[in-house]
C-alpha cells in the first residue's frame, strides 16, 4: 500500500509564561492511502497538537515546529509558507473538530460554510457551489438539505452540526481527512450514526483518516492501526488487534483495564491510573509515565525507555519488554482479553535507543 | 443693553485681498457672534439685533459718524416751547417694496411695540411718550399713546416730561419704523428675509440662515443710497473669539473684535504689540454691587475700604488689556467729562485701610479677620472670573479680608442678585442712549428693578424727579452731577472701569462707525 | 425494599412557557429513590437528564408535580431556614469541571462555601481543619488547599467538586455527568471515589450520564429517558440483559465496545418512535413487565411484554 | 419580530413619558426664569409675559399642555429666539448636526475598526502597541483641545481647511474628525479585544482548515463577530453625535442642534428644552432599539422576542 | 545495545506524591497577582508613572515657592525659566505650583468617581442582571430615562441644592457616569449567572449577595475595570466642560481641566499653559489604561501559567 504520509521525529513546543510547553516529543507515525490511524490517549497529551502540527494550524508564535518532518506524499510541509499551506489544507487534508458547537461560525449559514471550500478549491460557481453543497449535505444523511443550507448552525442539533462539519471536511475530497475527537461531545447513537457515516464515506472515496479520541471503544470499531499516545509521545503503536489484544505498555494496560465492561458483573473496584499526567513544561526525567505506573521500574526514574518492536507493526516504548526486565502480570482485565496473535516476534527488538 | 460676559464674532468664506483702488469688491464679511433673537423693532433687545436692524432700517434720526444724531427720515424736526411736542415731518423715501414711508408706519411700529398683546420686553423705551407706559401695563388706551400721524409727512409726539436726548432716542431701534402695510397683514414679517422683511435702510436683508449667518445687500431704494458704498456684507455667527480672530488672521472676516463680536484676552497683548488694536471708548460701566442691606456692607466705611482698595489700573493692563478706564464714578466720562479722574484717586490702599478701621471700629471689631465671611459673586465667564480672581487677591493683600468666589450659572446668579442673596456681586450696564440719567436713574428705589443694593437716598430721588422736569440742559446736567455725588458718598457699588470697545479690522476698511454707545454702522463703510 | 428517600411524582419543566418556543424539558416523571442506593438516569442530549436534576433540587421551579425528599416537599413554600436545612442534605455535583469552580476562588474557599454559609466551623481553624481532610477524603491533599482551580486537571478539579459537595454532609447528592467530560483513565478515579464514599458515609445518588456502561457500573437501577419522559426504569443488570423499550435497545445498541471483534460485528438498531403505532386513545404511563421493571408503554405493549418477558 | 418591536415600541413611550415628565418638572423648579435679564422688566410685563407663554397657569395645566404638543409635533414658540419657533430650530439645526454626525461616525468606525483589527492581527507586535497608542491618545485628549489642535496646525498653519464655518465637504473634515477622535479610540480597543477574543475562537480553525486565506477569514469570519460589542456601544453613541456637540459647533461655528442643549437650558428657554429633549430622546431610545435589532442580524443566535443568547 | 546494570529492573510501582504535585510554588493571592503585574512591562511602566504624579501631586506643590493661587499680574505669561519652571499663567500665577495642585484635584475627581460609578454600576447592573426579568427591565429602562434627561439641568439642580464644590460636582460626575457601568456589569452578570459554579453556590444555600459578592462581581473583573479606567478620562474632561460653563469648581482652585481650557486660547501666544496641564492628562490617562490592562490580567488566576 501506498504511503500518503509520514511523520517523522515531530517536536512541537509552546512558548508560555511558565516557561516552554514541549507538547510533542518525537513523534514518528506514518499512514497508508485508505487506511484509519487511530490516535489515543489522555486529555494533554499531544494528539490536537500533534494532528493540528499536519495542517500547520497550530498558533504560531506561541506554538513551533522545533524539529522532524511532515512528508505529504514524500513532500515535506514543515518549511511551506501560509500560502502554500492553503493550498493543502481544505484541498489534500481536512479536519473535523471535536466541538460542534463552537467550531461552526454561528453567523453564517451553514451552506455559505461548506461552499467557501468549493468556491476556494475547486473554482465553483455560486450556484454550483450550492447545489453541490446541499448534495455533501444529504450524503451526510441530513433530512431536507435543501432548506437546511439556508439555516445557521444554532438551528442544528449537535449531530447535525457535526454532520456539517463532516460535509465541509469532505467537500474538497481530500486525500487525508484529521478527525479530532469528532464525537466526544455527541450521544451514543448519534456517535455511533457519525462512525458509520464515515466509514462509508471512506470506502467510497479511499480517504485516510487519523482519528483521535481516547475511547476505546470508538477506537475499536474504526481504526485499522492505533498509535497511543502520552506527554507528547507515542509510547504503543500497533494494528486494532495488537493494540486491543496484546497490549505491551503499561499505560495502554491502564487504560484498557479503566474501563467497565458491560458484560461482566463484577462490581470490584475500577482498575483507575492514578494520579494526573505529567506537565510539560519540565517533563520528568526518564519515562514520564513512571511516576503512576505500577509497574515501574527503578530505571524508569532515570532513562527514557527505547522503543521496542513486538511484531512488524506492533511497537512499544516501555523497559518492561527489555531482556532484563521482570516478568509482570498485567491487572486481571487485561489478561482477560489477551490472546496470542500470530504475527508476534519470538522477543521484541530494540529499534531505538532511548535518549 | 447689558453686557453679560465676552462674546465674538464670525468670518464670511472669501479671502479678498485689494487690488486696485476701485475695482476692490465691496463686500464686508463680520461676525455678529449669535443668531439675533428678533429682527421685529418692536420685539429686538440685544445688541446683535440691533446691529442688523440699524443697517437696514433707518429711524427719524441716525446717529452719525460724530456720534450725534442727525436727520434721517424726518426731514424737519419741531420742538414745542415746554420741550414735551416734537413734530416730524417725514422726507421722500421708500421701503424696498416700493411703498412709501409714511408717518402712519412710525405711529404703528412704536404702538405695536407697546401693545401688551405683543410682549415687548423692550416697550419701556418708548415710556417716554404719553400715556405709553399706561398702555404698555395694560392701565391705559391704545389711542391715548402721545403718537400721532397728522397725515402722511407729519408724525406728532407728546411726551411726558421734556426730554433732551429725545432726538437721540428716536434712533435707537425701538423706535424703528415697520411697514405697516406688510406688518398688518402678515404678523410674521419678521421672522425670515423675503418679500414681506422691506426695509427702508441703505441695505436689505436677502438671507437668513438662521445660527449661520445674515446676507445684506445695498439697497437701491434707500433715500441716501449715493452714500452708501457697500454691496453687500455678510454677517456670520461664530460664538468662539479664538475662532473669530483665526478667521480674521486668514483672511476669511474683514473685522474681529468689538462691537459684534469678541477677541480673545490672549491675544490683546500680541495685537497691541503688532499695532494692529483698535481701541474705542463706550458709555459703559463695569462694578461690584455691595448688598447694602447685609453685614458688613451695610456700613459705608467697609464699603469704601473695599472700593479704594482696588488697582484698577493694573487689573485692565494686566488682565483686560483694552485700554479700559479705571471707573472711580459712575456715569462714563463721555457724559461726564471730569468723570475720567473721578472722585477718589485708583489704588488708595492707604485711605482704604483708614475707612476699613473706620468701619470695623463701628461695626465693633477689632480686625478684618473678624468680619462675617465675604463672598464675591459672578456669573460664569472667563473674564469676570479672572477679575474676580484678582480683585480677591487684592483686597486679601491690601485689606487682609479673605473672600470667597462664588461663580454661579447666569440664571442663577441673576436671580440670586435679585433676591437680593449676595454680598458683593458683579454687574455691568451699557447705555442705551447717551445721557447720564442712563446710569442713575436705577438706583432710584430700593425696590427698583436694576437696583438690587438695597439703597436709597431721599436727597437722590429729589435730585433725579427735579431733573426730569428741568428743561435747561446745563442746570439738568448739574443736578445730575450732584445725584452722583451722593451716590458716590455712599458708595453701594463700587465702580471698576469704563468699557472700551477693542478690534482688528482690515486695513483697507474704512469709515465703519462705532458710536460711543458701541453701536456699530454699516452706511459709510467701504473698502479702498 | 429499603425505605424512600425521594419521590418524585410527576414532575414537569416547562421552559419558556406561555411563548412560541416553549420546551417541555421534562414531561411528568414518577419514580422513587431509595436510601442508600444509586439511580442511574441515561438518555441521550437534550432529553431532559439535567433538568430533571436541577429541577429536583430546586434550581428550577417546578411547572407542576412533586418532589418529596424524606416525605416533604421540596418545592413547597419553605422559610429560609428550612430552606437551609434541605440545602444540606441534598447536594449536586456537575457535569463541567472546569465551568463547576469560580476561577476567582482558591480551592479551600470553594470547599468551604457551604461551611461558611451553613456556618458549620466556629473557628478559622476549624474551618481549615475541615477543608483539609474533605481534601484528604476526595485524595487530594493540605497543600492544594490554597491553589486555584485551573492549576488543576480535570480529573482533581472533579473531586474538588465532589469534596464541596461533602462539605455540608449531605444524605443524597444529584451527579450531573461527573465524568462526561473526563477522559477514561480519570474517569475511572471518580466513581471510584464516589463508590467509596457511597460505602463509608451511606449517601444515596442520582447519577446522571448518557454513557450506559459506566452507569451501569455504578448504579442500582437506571432510568432511560427520552424527550423529557421516563421510558424504562429497572435493576441495572436486568434493563442491560432484557432491555425491554425500543430506545433503551437501540441505546444499548450504539454503546461502543473496546473489543474490535465486537465492534466488526456489532449491529446497530435505530430507534424510531413510530414503531409504536400508538392510537390516539391508548393510555400511555409506566408499567411494571417484571418486578421492579417498568416500561413506559401501552395496555397493548403491556401485553405482549409481558407474555414475552413472563417466562 | 412585529411583536416585539410593538412592545417596544410602547416600552419608549413610556420612557419618553417619564423623561417628559421628569424634564418639565426638573426645568421647572431650577431657579431662574426665560426673561431674566440685567435689566429687570416691569412686573406688569414680566405677568404679561408669562401669561403669554402660559406661565401662569398651574402646573398641571401647563404639564398638560406640553405634553399636548409632544403628541402634536408641536413645540410652540422659542421663548428666546423670537423669530423662530422650537420645530424651525429641530428642523434647521439637525440636518446640519445629522450630516456632521454621520460624517464623524463613519469615521469613528471606519479607522476604530480599522486600527482594532490592525492591533488584533498583529496582537503583541509593533502594529498593535502603535494602534494602541493612538488609541489612549485619542481617550485622553478631549475634544475641544482636539478641535483647537486641528484648527491651529492644518487650517491656520498649513491652510489645508478651512478654519471654521458650515459650507462645503471641506468645512466639515475637521470638525468631524475632532468630534470622532474619542469614539474612534473606544471602538478601536472595544475592536481589538472582542477581536482577539473571536480569533481564539474553534471556527476560526476551522475556517483555516479549510484553506481559506488571512483576508477571506478576517473579512468573513472574525469581523462581523467581532463587532457585537462595538454595535452596542453604537447605540448612545448615535444619539449623542447626531444631536451635535456643543463644544465643536462653537469652535467650528457650525449652526448644529447641539449648541441648543447647553444654550436653552442656560437661557431657561422652557420650550426649547422640552423640544430638544424630547427629540434627543427619542433618538437615543430608537437607535438603542435599533442596535438590538442590528444584534439580531449580525448574530442570528440571538432571538429578539427572548433576548437569550443561545446555547 | 547500551548496558544497563540489572538492579535498575527492579519492580518500584507508583511514586503517587510525585504524581499528585503541582510544581509551582504555592503564594498567596497579593503576592501573586503582584508577580504577575511585574511580568507585564507595560504596566509596570504605568505604575511607576502613576506613582510618580501621585508623588508630584502630593508634593510638587511645596517643590517651588510660589503659591498656585497667588497672583503676581506684574509676572503673567512669563515662559518656563528657572525662576518658574512651567512659566506663569495669565495671572501671573506660577503654572508649575498650579499643574500640581491641579493634579489633586483631577486625580481625585477621576478616582472618586470611578469609583462611585464602580459602585452604584456594580450593584445596579448586578442587580438587574441577576434578578431578570421586570425587574431587570425596569432597572434598565430607568437607565434611559436618566440618559434622556438634559444632564445640564440635573447638574443645576444639584448646585443649587447642594451648592458648588468639590463634593457635588463628584455627584454630579456620577449622576449618569455608573450607567455605562452597569450596563457592562449587567451583560457581565447575565452570562455569568447560569454558569455552574453559581448553580453550585445556589444549591449551598447562598444567598443573592453572596452569589454577587463572591462570584459574580469577582469574574466580570476585567471589563470593570477596563471600563472604569476609561471612566476616569471622561470624568476629568466633564469637570472641565462643567467649570467651563461655570458649574465646575471655584476658582482659584485649579484643575487640569481647567487649566487646559484656560491654556487653550493662549495656545498660539502662550503655549506652555496648555502644554503642561494637557500633558500630564495625557499622561495619567496612560497611566490608567495600562495598569489598568495589567490589573485585569494579573487580577485573573486564570492567567497564571
Ligand atoms: N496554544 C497553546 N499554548 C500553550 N500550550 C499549548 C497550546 N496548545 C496546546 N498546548 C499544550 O500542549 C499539550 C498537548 O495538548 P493537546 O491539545 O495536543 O492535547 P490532546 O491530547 O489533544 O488533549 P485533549 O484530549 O484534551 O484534546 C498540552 O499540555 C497543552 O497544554
Ligand atoms: N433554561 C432553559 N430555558 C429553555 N430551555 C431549556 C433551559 N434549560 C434546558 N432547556 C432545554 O430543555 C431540554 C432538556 O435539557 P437538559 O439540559 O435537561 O438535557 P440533558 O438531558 O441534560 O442533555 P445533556 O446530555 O446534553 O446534558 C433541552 O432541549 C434544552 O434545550
Ligand atoms: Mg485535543
Ligand atoms: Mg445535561
Amino acid at each position: 500500500m501506498e504511503k500518503l504520509l509520514e511523520v517523522k521525529n515531530l517536536e512541537v513546543s509552546f512558548q508560555t509564561y511558565g516557561g516552554t510547553v514541549k507538547a510533542v516529543r518525537g513523534v514518528s507515525f506514518d499512514l497508508h492511502k485508505g487506511e484509519t490511524l487511530a490516535i489515543v490517549g489522555e486529555s494533554g497529551s499531544g494528539k490536537s497538537v500533534t494532528s493540528q502540527s499536519i495542517m500547520k494550524l497550530i498558533p504560531m508564535p506561541p506554538g513551533r515546529i522545533s524539529g522532524g518532518q511532515i512528508l505529504l506524499n514524500g513532500e515535506d510541509i514543515v518549511p511551506k509558507t501560509e500560502k502554500q499551506m492553503e493550498k493543502i489544507r481544505g484541498k489534500e487534508i481536512s479536519m473535523i473538530f471535536q466541538d460542534p458547537m463552537t467550531s461552526l461560525n454561528p453567523t453564517m449559514r451553514v451552506g455559505n460554510q461548506i461552499m467557501e471550500v468549493l468556491i476556494k478549491h475547486q473554482n465553483m460557481t455560486k450556484t454550483d457551489g450550492k447545489n453541490r453543497a446541499i448534495e455533501l449535505l444529504r450524503l451526510v444523511g441530513i433530512p431536507m438539505p435543501e432548506k437546511r443550507v439556508n439555516q445557521y448552525p444554532h438551528e442544528f442539533s449537535g449531530g447535525m452540526r457535526q454532520r456539517a462539519m463532516i460535509a465541509i471536511a469532505l467537500a474538497a475530497n481530500p486525500k487525508l481527512l484529521i478527525a479530532d475527537e469528532p464525537t466526544t461531545a455527541l450521544d451514543v447513537t448519534i456517535q455511533a450514526q457519525i462512525l458509520e457515516l464515515m466509514k462509508d464515506l471512506q470506502n467510497k472515496m479511499d480517504t485516510s483518516i487519523i482519528f483521535i479520541t481516547h475511547d476505546l471503544g470508538v477506537v475499536a470499531n474504526v481504526a485499522d492501526r492505533v498509535a497511543v499516545m502520552y506527554a507528547g509521545q507515542i509510547v504503543e503503536m500497533g494494528t486494532v488487534d495488537e493494540i486491543f489484544y496484546d497490549p505491551r505498555h503499561p499505560y495502554t494496560w491502564g487504560l484498557l483495564a479503566s474501563m467497565p465492561s458491560l458484560e461482566n458483573d463484577d462490581k470490584a473496584e475500577l482498575a483507575a491510573i492514578p494520579g494526573t499526567p505529567p506537565d510539560l513544561t519540565n517533563p520528568p526525567k526518564g519515562d514520564a509515565f513512571a511516576a503512576r505506573n505500577q509497574y515501574a521500574l527503578a530505571i524508569d526514574f532515570e532513562e527514557e525507555p527505547p522503543m521496542f518492536q513486538i511484531s512488524e507493526t506492533h511497537f512499544a516504548k516501555t523497559w518492561l519488554l527489555h531482556p532484563d526486565a521482570p516478568q509482570v502480570e498485567p491487572p486481571e482485565a487485561v489478561k482477560r482479553r489477551m490472546r496470542q496473535l500470530s504475527s508476534t516476534f519470538e522477543k521484541p527488538v530494540l529499534v531505538k535507543e532511548g535518549k | 443693553a447689558c453686557n453679560g460676559g465676552g462674546d465674538n464674532a464670525n468670518g464670511g468664506e472669501k479671502g479678498g485681498d485689494d487690488g486696485g483702488k476701485s475695482d476692490v469688491p465691496q463686500e464686508l464679511r463680520v461676525n455678529i457672534n449669535t443668531e439675533p433673537p428678533s429682527l421685529n423693532p418692536g420685539l429686538a433687545e440685544d445688541s446683535t439685533s440691533g446691529t442688523v436692524l440699524r443697517n437696514v432700517l433707518e429711524g427719524l434720526t441716525r446717529i452719525n459718524q460724530d456720534g450725534k444724531p442727525e436727520k434721517a427720515m424726518a426731514e424737519d424736526i419741531k420742538v414745542s416751547e415746554d420741550g414735551k411736542t416734537y413734530t416730524f415731518t417725514i422726507r421722500d423715501a421708500k421701503w424696498s417694496n416700493g411703498d412709501p414711508v409714511i408717518a402712519q408706519d412710525f405711529e404703528y411700529a412704536w404702538k405695536w411695540a407697546l401693545d401688551p398683546a405683543n410682549n415687548s420686553t423692550y416697550a419701556y423705551q418708548l415710556y417716554y411718550l404719553e400715556g405709553a407706559e399706561a398702555f404698555n401695563t395694560g392701565k391705559g388706551e391704545k389711542d391715548a399713546v402721545g403718537v400721532k400721524a397728522i397725515d402722511e409727512k407729519t408724525l406728532e409726539v407728546k411726551l411726558v416730561n421734556p426730554t433732551p436726548y429725545f432726538e437721540e432716542l428716536t434712533a435707537f431701534y425701538t423706535y424703528l419704523p415697520v411697514n405697516s402695510k406688510i406688518a398688518e397683514a402678515n404678523p410674521d414679517w419678521a421672522t425670515d428675509a423675503g418679500e414681506n422683511f422691506t426695509t427702508n435702510g441703505p441695505f436689505h436683508l436677502v438671507e437668513w440662515a438662521h445660527s449661520d449667518k445674515i446676507v445684506l445687500e445695498k439697497s437701491e431704494t434707500y433715500w441716501d443710497a449715493e452714500t452708501v458704498k457697500l454691496d453687500s456684507i455678510e454677517m456670520i455667527m461664530i460664538n468662539d473669539p479664538n475662532t473669530e480672530l483665526s478667521m480674521f488672521d486668514n483672511g476669511e472676516l474683514d473685522w474681529a473684535g468689538a462691537p459684534t463680536g469678541a477677541l480673545p484676552t490672549d491675544a490683546m497683548q500680541a495685537l497691541k504689540d503688532e499695532g494692529r488694536l483698535v481701541t474705542q471708548p463706550i458709555a459703559g460701566i463695569y462694578n461690584y454691587k455691595f448688598n447694602t442691606t447685609v453685614e458688613p456692607f451695610n456700613n459705608v466705611n467697609i464699603r469704601k475700604a473695599f472700593a479704594h482698595a482696588l488697582n484698577r489700573q493694573e487689573l485692565i493692563d494686566n488682565i483686560l488689556q483694552g485700554e479700559q478706564l479705571p471707573a472711580m464714578a459712575i456715569v462714563p466720562p463721555s457724559m461726564f467729562e471730569e468723570n475720567e479722574k473721578g472722585y477718589f484717586p485708583d489704588n488708595d490702599v492707604e485711605k482704604a485701610k483708614e475707612y476699613l478701621q473706620k468701619g470695623l471700629e463701628e461695626l465693633g471689631l477689632k480686625d478684618a479677620s473678624e468680619l462675617p465671611a465675604v463672598t464675591l459673586s459672578y456669573n460664569t465667564s472667563e473674564a469676570h472670573q479672572k477679575i474676580a480672581q484678582a480683585i480677591q487677591d487684592m483686597w486679601k493683600q491690601n485689606l487682609g479680608v479673605e473672600v470667597t468666589l462664588d461663580n454661579a450659572e447666569w440664571n442663577v446668579f441673576l436671580d440670586n442678585v435679585n433676591q437680593m442673596d449676595y454680598q458683593v456681586a458683579r454687574m455691568g450696564w451699557l447705555g442705551d442712549f447717551n445721557d447720564a440719567i442712563n446710569f442713575l436713574e436705577m438706583y432710584r428705589d430700593a425696590d427698583g428693578g436694576n437696583n438690587n443694593t438695597g439703597w436709597e437716598s431721599k436727597e437722590f430721588q429729589d435730585l433725579l424727579a427735579k431733573s426730569a422736569t428741568e428743561t435747561d440742559p446745563e442746570a439738568r446736567q448739574q443736578l445730575l452731577k450732584d445725584a452722583e455725588a451722593i451716590f458716590m458718598e455712599d458708595m453701594p457699588v463700587a465702580p471698576i472701569y469704563f468699557y472700551t470697545n477693542n478690534w482688528v479690522q482690515a486695513e483697507n476698511l474704512k469709515d465703519v462707525a462705532v458710536s460711543g454707545l458701541g453701536d456699530v454702522q454699516y452706511k459709510w463703510a467701504y473698502f479702498e | 425494599m429499603a425505605e424512600k428517600l425521594l419521590e418524585i411524582k410527576n414532575l414537569k419543566q416547562h421552559f419558556n412557557v406561555g411563548r412560541p418556543n416553549m420546551v417541555k424539558a421534562v414531561d411528568g416523571i414518577t419514580f422513587d429513590i431509595y436510601k442508600g442506593e444509586t439511580l442511574g438516569l441515561v438518555g441521550e442530549s437534550g432529553c431532559g437528564k439535567s433538568t430533571t436534576g436541577r429541577t429536583i433540587i430546586r434550581l428550577y421551579d417546578a411547572t407542576d408535580g412533586q418532589v418529596l425528599f424524606e416525605g416533604e416537599d421540596v418545592h413547597g413554600k419553605k422559610s429560609a431556614k428550612e430552606l437551609k436545612k434541605f440545602n444540606r442534605k441534598m447536594q449536586m455535583i456537575f457535569q463541567d469541571p472546569y465551568a463547576s469552580l469560580n476561577p476567582r476562588m482558591t480551592v479551600a474557599d470553594i470547599i468551604a462555601e457551604g461551611i461558611d454559609i451553613h456556618g458549620l466551623a466556629k473557628s478559622k481553624k476549624e474551618r481549615m481543619e475541615r477543608v483539609y481532610e474533605l481534601l484528604e477524603t476526595v485524595g487530594l491533599n493540605k497543600e492544594h488547599a490554597n491553589r486555584y482551580p485551573h492549576e488543576f486537571s480535570g480529573g482533581q478539579r472533579q473531586r474538588i467538586g465532589i469534596a464541596r459537595a461533602l462539605a455540608v454532609d449531605p444524605d443524597f447528592i444529584i451527579a450531573d455527568e461527573p465524568i462526561s467530560a473526563l477522559d477514561v483513565s480519570i474517569q475511572a478515579q471518580v466513581v471510584n471515589l464516589m463508590k467509596k464514599l457511597q460505602r463509608e458515609k451511606g449517601l444515596t445518588y442520582l447519577f446522571i450520564a448518557h454513557d450506559l456502561s459506566m452507569v451501569k457500573y455504578i448504579s442500582d437501577r437506571i432510568g432511560v429517558m427520552y424527550f423529557g419522559k421516563l421510558v424504562e426504569l429497572a435493576p441495572a443488570e436486568d434493563l442491560y440483559k432484557n432491555p425491554m423499550h425500543p430506545y433503551t435497545q437501540s441505546l444499548l445498541s450504539a454503546i461502543p465496545l473496546p473489543d474490535p471483534e465486537t465492534e466488526r460485528s456489532r449491529r446497530r438498531k435505530s430507534y424510531d418512535t413510530a414503531v409504536h403505532n400508538y392510537a390516539d386513545n391508548d393510555k400511555l404511563e409506566m408499567r411494571e413487565i417484571t418486578p421492579g421493571h417498568f416500561v413506559y408503554c401501552s395496555e397493548k405493549e403491556y401485553n405482549e411484554l409481558k407474555a414475552q418477558y413472563a417466562k | 419580530m412585529a411583536k416585539y418591536i410593538g412592545k417596544r415600541l410602547v416600552y419608549m413611550l413610556l420612557s419618553l413619558w417619564m423623561i417628559v415628565t421628569a424634564t418639565f418638572f426638573f426645568m421647572r423648579i431650577a431657579p431662574g426664569n426665560p426673561f431674566a435679564s440685567e435689566k429687570k422688566l416691569p412686573p406688569e410685563i414680566e405677568a404679561n409675559l408669562n401669561a403669554h407663554f402660559g406661565l401662569d397657569k398651574p402646573w398641571y395645566a401647563q404639564y398638560w399642555e406640553y405634553l399636548v404638543r409632544i403628541v402634536n409635533w408641536d413645540f410652540g414658540p422659542s421663548f428666546k429666539y423670537k423669530s423662530q419657533t422650537v420645530n424651525d430650530l429641530i428642523n434647521e439645526g439637525f440636518p446640519v448636526s445629522f450630516l456632521l454626525g454621520m460624517e464623524a461616525i463613519f469615521i469613528a468606525v471606519a479607522v476604530g475598526v480599522l486600527l482594532g483589527i490592525i492591533a488584533a492581527l498583529k496582537h503583541n507586535r509593533w502594529p498593535d502597541y502603535t494602534a494602541m497608542i493612538v488609541a489612549v491618545l485619542g481617550i485622553s485628549v478631549p475634544s475641544f483641545i482636539m478641535a483647537s489642535f486641528l484648527q491651529y496646525f492644518l487650517a491656520i498653519k498649513m491652510g489645508i481647511f478651512p478654519v471654521a464655518r458650515w459650507e462645503s465637504f471641506m468645512h466639515s473634515v475637521l470638525p468631524a474628525v475632532a468630534l470622532a477622535s474619542t469614539p474612534m479610540a473606544f471602538i478601536a480597543r472595544l475592536t481589538r479585544s472582542s477581536m482577539l477574543e473571536v480569533l481564539a475562537n474553534d471556527y476560526i480553525k476551522t475556517a483555516k482548515s479549510k484553506g481559506l486565506s488571512r483576508g477571506v477569514i478576517t473579512v468573513k469570519h472574525t469581523i462581523r463577530n467581532a463587532l457585537l460589542p462595538v454595535v452596542t456601544y453604537m447605540g448612545p453613541l448615535t444619539a449623542g453625535i447626531l444631536t451635535g456637540s456643543f463644544v465643536i459647533e462653537r469652535i467650528f461655528g457650525i449652526p448644529g442642534l447641539g449648541a441648543h442643549f447647553v444654550t436653552s437650558i442656560n437661557n431657561r428657554d422652557y420650550t426649547v428644552i422640552m423640544g430638544v429633549t424630547v427629540f434627543y430622546s427619542i433618538l437615543l431610545l430608537v437607535s438603542i432599539l435599533l442596535v438590538d435589532i442590528a444584534y439580531g442580524i449580525i448574530d442570528p443566535r440571538i432571538k429578539l422576542a427572548g433576548g437569550k443568547k443561545g446555547e | 545495545m547500551m548496558q544497563i546494570s540489572k538492579d535498575k529492573f527492579k519492580l518500584v510501582g507508583t511514586q503517587l506524591g510525585e504524581a499528585e504535585k503541582i510544581s509551582k510554588p504555592s503564594l498567596s493571592f497579593w503576592k501573586d497577582v503582584f508577580i504577575r503585574f511585574r511580568k507585564n512591562k507595560l504596566a509596570l511602566f504605568g505604575l511607576v508613572l502613576l506613582g510618580l504624579l501621585i508623588f508630584m501631586a502630593i508634593f510638587g506643590p511645596y517643590m517651588t515657592p510660589y503659591d498656585y493661587a497667588s497672583n503676581d499680574l506684574s509676572n503673567k505669561n512669563q515662559p518656563p525659566s528657572s525662576e518658574h519652571w512651567f512659566g506663569t499663567d495669565d495671572l501671573g500665577r506660577d503654572v508649575f505650583a498650579r499643574t500640581w495642585e491641579g493634579a489633586r484635584i483631577s486625580i481625585f475627581i477621576g478616582v472618586a468617581a470611578a469609583v462611585i460609578d464602580l459602585i452604584i454600576g456594580v450593584l445596579w447592573g448586578g442587580i438587574a442582571g441577576y434578578k431578570g426579568g421586570r425587574t431587570d427591565e425596569g432597572m434598565m429602562r430607568f437607565a434611559d430615562i436618566l440618559y434622556g434627561v438634559p444632564y445640564l439641568l440635573l447638574v443645576i439642580l444639584l448646585m443649587v441644592v447642594l451648592g458648588q464644590g468639590l463634593s457635588t460636582m463628584i455627584i454630579a460626575m456620577s449622576i449618569t457616569g455608573w450607567i455605562n457601568m452597569s450596563r457592562i456589569v449587567r451583560g457581565q452578570v447575565l452570562s455569568l449567572k447560569n454558569q455552574e459554579y453559581v448553580l453550585a453556590a445556589k444549591t449551598l444555600g447562598a444567598n443573592t449577595s453572596r452569589i454577587m459578592g463572591k462570584h459574580l462581581i469577582p469574574n466580570s473583573m476585567g471589563p470593570i475595570l477596563v471600563t472604569m479606567t476609561l471612566t476616569i478620562p471622561s470624568a476629568i474632561f466633564t469637570e472641565a466642560f462643567l467649570s467651563f460653563i461655570g458649574l465646575g469648581l471655584t476658582p482659584p482652585i485649579a484643575s487640569w481641566g481647567t487649566m487646559a481650557n484656560d491654556g487653550l486660547p493662549a495656545m498660539r501666544y502662550y503655549p506652555w499653559r496648555l502644554f503642561f496641564p494637557a500633558t500630564f492628562i495625557c499622561l495619567t490617562i496612560f497611566a490608567f489604561n495600562v495598569v489598568g490592562d495589567g490589573l485585569r490580567d494579573a487580577l485573573d488566576p486564570r492567567m497564571r501559567k
